[in-house]
Order: C-alpha cells, then structure tokens, then sequence
C-alpha cells in the first residue's frame, strides 16, 4: 500500500534504524530559567518539543475566568503552541483543534495523577507546550517534555512518566516511529511509570489485531524504562551543575 | 530483547551521586521506616521515595530531599521583598514569589500617626493609600497557615514600602541566609537580598547611614556562619522613639527622591552584578556582590554589562577570586 | 461556578467496600455489563433508541447530496455531533466554558465516538461518492443524549452502529451530471455499506486503600469494572476505553492518566472485551434483522414463503 | 381527596380562619393550586386548613424540616451543605452545634453527612440549618453520620414514612446497612 | 387527534415528559430551582429561565434560537418565577420527531408548550394556571383545520400557534397567538374559537395523564 518500503526484508527501517531501536534522544532542562520555574527541551529524531511550566502560583494565567482554585490539589492548565511551520503540511490549525485539545486533556489526567497533589492545594500550574518541529511522536514527546520540566520546576512527582510510540508493520513491532511510518502504519502510544511495568497512558487510534498487542506494549515498556535512563541522566548532570557553586 | 541505542557516553555520574546523594523522582532513599519524612519525598510501604530532583538533606532523625530549583517556601522571621497583587478585608495579598501569596494584615503595619494608635474604620477603608496594586514593600514572615502560606508584618523601621530604587527578581535558592539582608554598599547605594529572591537596590537613606553602616560592619564578620540559631521578632529594630517620630505618611510616600546620575549609574551596574551571579548560579551574599561590582568597574560602561558573556566571566572572576583568597 | 454532583464520603466508602466484595449496588459483577435494550424506528429510517440501564441515547441518522471536499473528490461526507444537552442530566449545561470538567468529558466523549466509528472506517465512505468531486452523500449521526446515568460512550457507540446499520439511503440512478432520486414507493432504498462494527467499552479503575498505594510496588490490587454506572463513573479514579469488533481488531484503546495500571491487567481488559464483543454484534444484528423483516411489504413474504416451501 | 391541577379554582369558607398550606396561591376568596397533587381540606377547631400535597424530586427546603446533607465546603465560620445536587446549598453555622464555641468548633470535613434541622427558609437568604434542639439546646439526634449508605427517595414517600412516624419532612432517610 | 404523553420518563432531571401528536414528537425536561452557574444569570428577584432547545437532526441554528424565545414569552406569564429570586430554572428541549416541513415550527412549537407544560407539573415549580397549545392552519378555499399535518401545513396560507390559560377545566385567557400567512381579521377571530374548543377538548387528556400520574405516584393512598 506504501510507495516507500518502510521495513526492508534486510531488517532496516526507513531513517536506518532496526526494529527496537529508539530514535536520538536529546534532552534538556533548564532551558529558560528566566521565562519560567521549569523549562525543557526534549528532541526525539527530528521531532522537538519545548515546555514552560509555571507555578505552582495563586494566580494562574492560564486560568479559565470562573474556575476556582481546588483545596484538594493543583489546577492544572495546558496550552499547546503548534506553530504551521513545525510541521510538513503547513498547516494553520483552528484554535478549538479537537485533536489538539483532546491531547491536552489527556496528558492533564495524565499528570494529575503524577503531580504529589496533597502537597499543592489551592495552587495553579500552568503548562505550555510549544512543538518547535514535528516527526511522529507528538504525545510521546509532550509527555517527556512536561515530566522533565516540572522536575526541574522542583515539582513534587511521584515517578517519571516516559512515552514512546510503537507501531506494527506487518508482524514486526516499531519502535518510536517517525511521521513517515505513523502515516502509514497503526500505532500505540503508551507512557510508563518509573521502572515500573505500570501504564499511565495509551493511546492507540488505529486499527490492530488484538493479539499483537501484548508485543507492542511490552517492546514500548523496554523503550521507555530506557527513555527514563536518559532523562534521569540529564536530570542528575543538570542538577549538578546548578549546584556546582552555590 | 536488546534495546541499542546511540547514548552519549555517561558522564561520571559517580561523583555528584556518591557526594551529595543525589536523588531523583520515584528513587527509593530508604526503605527504614524509622526515618522522619520532611520535604520532597514520599511514603509507601515501609519505603521512602523521593519526589523531586535534589540532595538529601538528614538532620536527626528528619529525612527531606531539597530539590535543585523551585519556588520560594517562607519560614518564620524570613526578610523579604514583596509586591502588592490585591487589596482586600482588612489585608493586602503580597506576591513573594512562593507558591502561595502572602498577606498582610492591616494590624501588621505600622500607620502614620504612631505605634500606639488603634486601628479605625477609616484606616480599613483607606488601605489603598498606604499600600496599593503595584507597590513594593519589604517585611518579615510573621508566621505560617497550616497550607505553607505566610503571614507577614512590617512593624519595623527597617521594613516597609520601597522607594528610590530598582527591583531585581533572582532564583530564591541562590540568596544565601545570613543574620541580616539589608546591606550599605559602596557607591552610596543600599539593597535588599529579600530571602525569597526578589531584591531591591536603591540609593541609601541620609538619615540611616550612618546607623546602617555601624550595624553592617558587625554582621559582616558573622556572615558566614549560618543563620539559625534563635529568633526574635523585630530582631535589630529601632527603639520606639525613634519609630513615633518616622512613621508620618512620608513612609508611605510614592515620590521618588531626585536621584543623581551617578547614583543611577551604580544602581543599575549593581543590578548587572547580581543578574550575573544569577547567571552563572553562584550563592549571592553581599561579599560577593562588592566584589562583583568591584569587578565590574573594570569592564568600564554599564551597558556593556547587559552582555551576557561579559556577566559570564564576570561570574568567573569572582568565583576565580574567592578561590585565590581562599588559598591565599 | 463548576457544578458537580455532591456525593457523600459515606457513599463513596459504601460503594468501595462494596467493590471490593466483588459487589455492586445494582447487583452485578464488575466485570459485567448492564443489559442493553435497543429499539429501532418502525415508521421511518436510520432512527435507534438505545438504553443501558437507566443510561439512554438516541440516534438519528440523515443524508443528503452535497459537494465533497475538495481534497478528497472520492469521498462522501461523515459526520457525528455528539452535544450534550441538559436535557440528560443538569450536570451537563449548556454553553460550557472551556477547561471545566463536563467539557472536558464532553470533549472526550466527542472524540472517542469519533475515533472509534469515523477513523476506524465503520462506514465506507467511497461508497458515498456520486459524482467524483462534484456530487456526494454527506451522512451525519446525531446522537441525542437523553438520561446520564454513565457510561455514554459505550453506549453512543452502539446507538451510531445500530442507526447507521438502520439507515437506508433513497435509491438512485445517475444521468449524465444529474443524479435521480427514487421515492421509498418507486425503488427501495439502499442500505449503507458498513464495513465493521466498532464497538466500546469503558473500564473504570478504582483503588480501594489508597490512590497512592499501587505508584510502587506490584500490589496490583486495583479494582477494575466494566459499564460504571453514575455514581460509579464520577467516583473513579481512572478510565479506558477500548473498542473493538468481532475481528478481534482494536480500533481505539484511550486509557487518559487516572490510576497507573498495569500491562497484563490492560491485556485483561482487552481479552474480556473481546469476549463481550461477539454476543453485542450479535444482538446488534438480531435488532436489524428483525426489523428488516418486518418492513418487507406483504407480497415479498408471500413470495419467501412459497419458495421455502419448494427448497 | 381530589386531584386538582393549577387553575381549578375554589372558595375558601369566609369568616372562618383559613390556614393555607404548601402549593397553594389566593386572590380574594379563591384560591387555586401552583401544582398537580391531591387537595387536602382539614378542621382544627376554629381554624380549617388547606394545601395540596403534591409529589416533586427536589427539595424546597421547609423551615422545622430534618434534612440530611452533604458539607461540600466551609466559609467563615459557616459550613456549606448540599441538600439536593445542584441547588443553591444552605449553611449551618459552626455555633449551631450542641455546646459549640470559639474554641469548641466542630470538625467536619468536606463529603461528610450531617443530619441537620431547617432552622430558617427566607428566599432572599441563604437557609440556615442547624444541629441541635432549638427548645432545649441539647444534641436531639443530629450531627454527623457515620458509615452506612445514603439513598434518595421521592419526597412524597418521603414525607409519607415520617408521617407515620409523627415527623416532618427530610429529603433523604439516613438508613444503616 | 391523538396524543401520547409519556409523564417522567427521565430520572436525572426533576419533571420531564414527551408529548406525541401525529407526526411530531417532543421531549422536555425542568430542571429547578438550582443554583445559577453565571452569576449573569443571577436575577435578584426571580428565577432566571434557562431554556435550550435542540432539533431532532443536525446543530440548533437560528430556528431553536427563535423558538427558544417564544418559549421564553409565554412562560414567565404561567410560573411564578418571583418565588425563586436568585435561582435558575433550566428547561431542556429535545425535538424527537418533526412531523413537518423544514420550514415551519408550527407543530413542533406546539409539542414543546404542551411537553414544557407536562414536565413543569412535574417538576412541582409553582404555576399560576395550566395552559395549552394549539395550532391551525388555513388553506387557499378559506377553510381553517386544527392540528394541522405536515401537507396541510405545506398547502396552508398561514397557520397560527395558539396558547390559552385554562382555569376551572375552562379556556381562560389567550396567553400567545403567533400567526403567519396572510389572513384577515376575521379569520383570526374564527382561529381563535376554533383553537379554544381545541384545546377545550383535548386537555380533558392532559389532565386525564396528570391526575394518573399523581395517583401513580401515592400509589399507597389507593
């Protein structure tokens, strides 16, 4: 169906890659730390997404007018920037993208069970995601990217969560898949907690057998229990950094 | 299932992580129950976890991780500098830049007319006229609500509305905790270190110089050692009299003093210093900020400061200097 | 002002125990669903009914001939609107301020219908096509949400299915660049072309100690339940809705944050509704069947019967 | 008892003193109902009284009603208690409990249960409830339920399980399972 | 004519009731008093009305938005909308069925009164009289039909909604007329007597409905 042959029978993908092998993964924290309390900047391939995480503060700007603060925990507010130029349609995209505003909820559900609520009460967190290029991955990459900035926001989270996609070509599973590939191919997204085998997110809205699943999934924990590694990494090497001279 | 990827080859994760106990989200500290759970971590089954990036910090038998970065979280007799977001019931709501606002109660500041004198109606409706939407203001944490929220007064000479200066906002965790965080600097020029980051420079008063200038050099021989130890509320204040004689409205005053250039001049290049010391993360105290404004007269024109690799080696030369001295 | 149903620790702790004996207040297993009731329009076309206990929802399928969009000349035009009305329940208000809660489930639920019946291509959509890139069917399901008593996505998603497999669309003949249309007493009018039926089914999470019990550790003692009711969905601690048909094929699988669930209890979850999905399309096609039956006009049965009784 | 619906119309004995109940509205001698329910005409001595009872799902809180409600928030020293979902809530004060004072407030915390009494309806203020004895001052029953499982029931029935019990009007009965 | 009316047939919402005459179908759902969402709509001395009105297919346009204030002309004359100051009264409006052309609101608007009608007795909201609705039609020789279906309404010079007040089991006043077409004075006057000997006839129905559903409802007074 594809004109591209996206796995050749020698095993190799379409960017080089073999079957379980993550994209580059680059990442950063503290990449603004004058625009905000958290900031970071996550590349998977060619996708690269940034986040500013501000708060937890009384007075939200994001906030909707009306919504109360919440004794029980934080009001989280996630705005997703998806400029035309990040991706390869150049596209403008409605301001009201049900896509777009389906994700946003979907990682603030996310993160709320993430977020150590007890200890933020009647405090709001504003999220803002600006997706600088776009190669597949979108949900995954967002998702790394507001784990890493709201530990570097220094705030409380019960675990990491790390994203990956995978998708299935034929019977062979894919892991972390570019634009070319999820164009072509279903996929799931899942986010892992920790180094646990414990799921906080799927997302899956294409077509699959059911009986592949159970690879998918457990070929995307290995993916991300890794993708955790190299976070954690950056964590360390930046948190030490910071306090080199204090 | 082998999972290659290309990884840059791991630093010497050693080193930060055997000295300071390095700790990041979800990573168990300790699965001994007797430990005290402060700050920064959680609990589940007998086990401590962390749940931010940071050190762990043990003091007897209280177990708390202090995270790299994050908001300011007041403690009591705290000095800070604040701003005024909204004027409400008898309080002002004062942004500190924590996680919750701070406010300040009409009874916790001192009105014109004197120390003694009791708090009226017309006080309560004229409260945008001491303090309004905007303003700056430095005072104390008089104690905390039981969410983490401070509660703050400013029934001291040495705190109150800001005026003849300019505000700085730098990360709260590099302001380092002394005895005392109003300094008299050279040049003719004062500032506020507010502990919760946020600073104020400005042009220091005639009236107090000299006063200032006899209390600093006494607290300058005890800034290194830490400050804890007990506190007293209005520790270092002035005696009464002299408080009934001050507090007129001029206290809540929103003219500036004509300031001379010169003056202008050495506020703004102090202002440089500290946003390089902010830049290069080194703990700001006031030894630090001389010599960086030492430093900095060497680089001439005050503009030149706004550039980001002069504040950078800046930053370098004052480390680079303490690190001589230290030797020496 | 956010309005919410105010529901009592008492009843929350009630409801908990009660889960945790394997018990729900309506008397069913958890993992076990409430029965559904489905009943189509006699008198008209692509018009169901559907109710999963006190939860009902109707369907009301309509087309009409428009132009196709113009980068994609050889598809018809589906759509879905799925707005909430009062009408079902207060909780549901009109007019709703983005990022309060109820839009924010109003949005989800938009978009799972949405994913799981349009994406997952339930309805052909190059059988709409007419004329390429000048003439097509546009087909839109409105779905009426009537009374709340959770659960509105499984069931919305039947009620799509069952309207849509109801519908027939007026027969025609094309004639150069104008297209005929034949009355219901001249020709009969055609079906649809469905190629699968999307079915979804939601699983409620619930953690009976603690929210925070399971985040480390391997207790896996989360309590998972298929088909919540109201007071079972606003008491959740977690959802996920997967949808399937009765090839076995996972069209959608949404599991948004809520409680950290692990692999092999999704896999379970997944194998369950596998098991669901047979007996529902079932059901699903008895309801058509036997409708269609009954709409045949007299001197066609006639004609069956007689060619029964030969064979 | 009959069956009547707004607009039916009929004269109230003159002269005698009339006692209007719920669901009731006058003009003149006349009076009509405001909703569908049976009329119910009794004489007490002098006096003889009239209401339509009539069946509704929400409650209009009553003054001298035993209600039980959910606290879904406190302000000031003021509790906020939903009787009916989505309702204006009504407010019970930190000093409507028996031997409640400044320094004896009691500890409720949001979702909690409290079986509570109408102390005042006003549709201009909020209603007030509270949770003790008015006449004695003593804790007659009321205050904070433990455990068990709360149900709602039509308020007709409601009032027709009280009646039998000599008590007026809750809108949801508090039962132990 | 037949009617069908099915008396709280929903559980989330305080009174509701659906209303079937002919070809058209509507559901109506009360909802009140609760506490306003805006504090817009907080009115200081009565209840503020809020009313939503859905078609039987596609999004509500311009077409609900008129009927919604049609709706919201006649009602504050029927409730008591000052014994609830400050509160909010929502009243949910599905059409199920049509039953006439795209271009008239006639029947539908009709369903809707009678349906808002029904639910609001069962809502228990305080009401100053019962009412109903009616609507009649007149066709090119002249001659004025009641209830009206969908091809006498296509065929028809003007039609008109028509809403008494009903008290003492009699027609009242005229709370509503809404008349489109071209007609005369006269012919009004003749709408109008029909529609009263109408809805004369047919709310003997109603109330048949109303008074089973109350004695359903004390069912142990039997």
């Amino acid at each position: 169906m594809s004109r591209l042959e996206l796995y050749s029978p020698e095993g190799l993908r379409v960017d080089g890659r073999r079957w379980n092998e993550l994209r580059r993964f680059e990442c950063q924290i503290n990449t603004h730390p004058n625009a905000a309390d958290g900031s970071s900047y996550v590349q998977q391939g060619n996708s690269k997404v940034l986040c500013l995480v501000k708060g937890p503060m009384e007075h939200g700007a994001n906030l909707a007018a009306g919504t109360k603060l919440d004794p029980n925990g934080p009001v989280l507010s996630l705005n997703i920037n998806y400029p035309p130029f990040a991706s390869n349609e150049r596209k403008k995209r409605p301001k009201n993208d049900r896509r777009l505003q389906e994700i946003s909820i979907i990682l603030k559900r996310c993160f709320m069970k993430t977020i150590v609520l007890k200890n933020y009460s009647r405090t709001a967190i504003d999220i803002n995601l600006t997706v600088l290029a776009m190669d597949g991955g979108l949900l995954a990459c967002f998702c790394n990217a507001i784990t890493l900035a709201l530990i570097d926001a220094g705030i409380s989270l019960y675990d990491y969560v790390s994203a990956v996609s995978v998708g299935l070509y034929d019977q062979t599973p894919l892991l972390d898949m570019n634009a070319l590939e999820e164009n072509d191919l279903s996929f799931v997204t899942i986010g892992v907690v920790g180094d646990s085998d414990k799921l906080n997110l799927t997302l899956c809205e294409d077509k699959l057998p059911l009986d592949k699943l159970e690879r998918l999934i457990s070929l995307g924990i290995e993916g991300c229990h890794r993708l955790k590694e190299l976070m954690d990494l950056q964590v360390r090497v930046a948190g030490g950094q910071l306090q080199e001279r204090q | 299932m082998i999972i290659s990827i290309s990884v840059p080859s791991k630093p010497e994760a050693s080193d930060t992580k055997a000295g300071s106990s390095v700790v990041t989200p979800g990573e168990l500290i300790t699965d001994d129950p007797t430990w005290m759970r402060g700050h920064g971590t959680y609990f589940l089954n007998d086990k401590t976890y962390s749940s931010v990036a940071g050190t762990v910090l043990k003091v007897n038998k209280l177990l708390s991780v202090v995270p790299f970065k994050g908001r300011y979280s007041p403690e009591t007799g705290d000095h800070l500098v604040g701003r005024i977001i909204d004027v409400g019931q008898k309080r002002w709501k004062v942004d500190i830049g924590g996680e919750h606002d701070a406010v300040l109660m009409l009874g916790s500041v001192n009105l014109p007319g004197g120390i003694l004198r009791r708090k009226s109606e017309s006080d309560e409706l004229q409260m945008r006229n001491f303090l309004k939407e905007g303003d700056l203001l430095n005072a104390e944490v008089q104690s905390l609500f039981s969410d983490g929220s401070a509660s703050l007064h400013t029934r001291s000479l040495k705190y109150g509305k800001l005026r003849n200066g300019v505000f700085v906002a730098v990360p709260s965790k590099l302001i380092v905790r002394a005895k005392n965080h109003s300094h008299d600097l050279p040049g003719n020029v004062s500032i506020i270190l507010g502990v919760n980051g946020y600073c104020w420079i400005y042009k220091t008063p005639l009236s107090s110089a000299a006063d200032h200038s006899a209390s600093t050099a006494k607290t300058n021989a005890e800034l290194s050692s830490a400050a804890s130890g007990n506190y007293q509320p209005g520790q270092g204040s002035v005696s009464i009299t002299r408080l009934e004689q001050e507090s007129s409205w001029d206290i809540y005053s929103d003219k500036n003093d004509a300031l001379s250039a010169s003056i202008k001049d050495t506020i703004s290049r102090y202002k440089n210093c500290l946003l390089s010391l902010s830049q290069c993360n080194i703990g700001i105290n006031e030894i630090r900020l001389v010599r960086a404004y030492e430093i900095s007269l060497g680089y001439g024109d005050t503009n030149l400061l706004f550039r980001e690799e002069v504040r950078q080696s800046i930053g370098e030369d004052v480390i680079a200097q303490e690190k001589m001295r230290g030797a020496g | 002002m956010v309005r919410d149903y105010d529901i009592s620790n008492n009843e929350k702790q009630f409801v908990l125990a009660a889960l945790e004996q394997n018990i729900r207040l309506d008397g069913r297993k958890l993992l076990q669903m409430r029965d559904v009731h489905i009943s189509v329009s006699r008198d008209e076309y692509g018009y169901a009914e559907v109710s999963l206990g006190k939860t009902k929802v109707a369907c009301r399928v309509t087309a009409e001939i428009t132009k196709p969009y113009e980068d994609r000349p050889f598809d018809g035009i589906f759509q879905i609107s799925t707005d909430i009305s009062p009408i079902c329940s207060p909780f549901f208000e009109s007019g709703l301020t983005t990022g309060s809660k109820q839009s924010n489930d109003e949005i989800l639920i938009s978009r799972l219908i949405e994913k799981a019946v349009r994406r997952s291509g339930a309805l052909d959509l190059e059988s709409l096509c007419i004329i390429a890139g000048s003439k097509c069917w546009a087909v839109r399901a409105d779905l009426q949400f009537l009374n709340y008593d959770g659960n509105f996505i499984d069931i919305s998603s039947i009620a799509v299915m069952v309207a849509l497999l109801h519908f027939r669309k007026p027969d025609m003949e094309i004639d150069g660049n104008n297209v005929i249309l034949f009355d219901e007493d001249q020709r009969n009018p055609v079906p649809l072309s469905i190629l699968h039926i999307p079915l979804c089914f939601t699983f409620q999470f619930y953690n009976p100690n603690d929210d925070e019990e399971n985040i480390k550790g391997n207790l896996n003692n989360e309590l998972i339940l298929l088909d919540a009711n109201l007071l079972e969905e606003r008491l959740s601690l977690g959802s996920m809705t997967l949808t399937i048909n009765k090839n076995k094929e996972l069209c959608q699988m949404v599991k948004c944050g809520g409680l950290n669930i692990d692999a092999s209890m999704i896999m379970n979850c997944c194998q369950h509704a596998s098991n669901l999905v047979d007996d529902l399309t079932r059901k699903i096609n008895d309801v058509i069947k036997k409708d269609s039956e009954l709409r045949k006009n007299p001197v066609e049965k006639e004609l069956q019967v007689v060619n029964q009784r030969e064979t | 008892m009959s069956i009547v619906i707004p607009g039916d119309q009929f004269t109230l004995e003159t002269g005698s003193e009339v006692v209007l109940g719920p669901n009731l509205q006058t003009s003149d001698s006349t009076a009509s109902p405001t909703t569908a329910g049976y009329l119910v005409q009794t004489q007490a001595g002098s006096s003889s009284l009239a209401y339509v009872e009539a069946d509704s799902k929400r409650y209009m809180p009553a003054a001298q009603d035993f209600v039980v409600g959910t606290i879904v928030g406190s302000f000031g020293e003021f509790y906020r208690v939903s009787l009916t979902n989505f309702s204006t809530p009504a407010v019970l004060g930190f000093y409507a409990f028996p031997n409640a004072s400044k320094k004896n407030r009691p500890r409720l915390k949001t979702g909690d249960l409290v079986y509570a009494r109408v102390a005042s309806v006003d549709p201009d203020l909020d209603v007030e409830l509270e949770c003790f004895d008015a006449t004695t001052g003593k804790e007659g029953g009321f205050g904070h339920l433990e455990g068990g499982f709360l149900f709602e029931v039509r308020l007709a029935y409601a009032r027709y399980l009280l009646r039998h019990q000599d008590a007026p009007t809750p809108y949801k009965t508090p039962s132990n399972v | 004519m037949s009617i069908i009316v099915d008396n709280d047939p929903l559980d989330q919402v305080d009174g509701s009731a659906s209303f079937e005459f002919g070809a058209t179908k509507v559901m109506s759902s009360v909802t009140g008093p609760i506490e306003s969402a805006r504090p817009r709509n907080e009115l200081p001395t009565k209840a503020y009305l809020d009313i939503n009105i859905r078609p039987s297919s596609g999004v509500p346009s311009t077409r609900e938005t008129l009927l919604e204030h049609k709706l919201g002309q006649l009602l504050p004359a029927v409730i008591n909308l000052d014994q609830y100051p400050r509160q909010t009264i929502q009243i949910a409006v599905q059409v199920l069925k049509n039953g006439e052309p795209k271009d008239y609101t006639a029947r539908q608007l009709v369903a809707i009164i009678n349906s808002v009608f029904v639910a609001l007795i069962n809502s228990g909201i305080s009401l100053k009289s019962s009412f109903m609705a009616t609507c009649c039609s007149i066709n090119t020789k002249g001659e004025i039909k009641t209830s009206p279906t969908s091809s006498d309404l296509a065929n028809s010079v003007s039609h008109f909604v028509v809403v008494y007040s009903i008290k003492d089991q009699q027609v009242d006043n005229l709370l509503f007329c809404d008349g489109l077409g071209t007609f005369k004075q006269k012919q009004l006057f003749d709408v109008l007597d029909h529609a009263a000997s109408e809805i004369h006839l047919s709310f003997q129905h109603i109330r048949q409905v109303i008074s089973s559903h109350v004695s359903h409802n004390y069912i142990w007074k039997a």
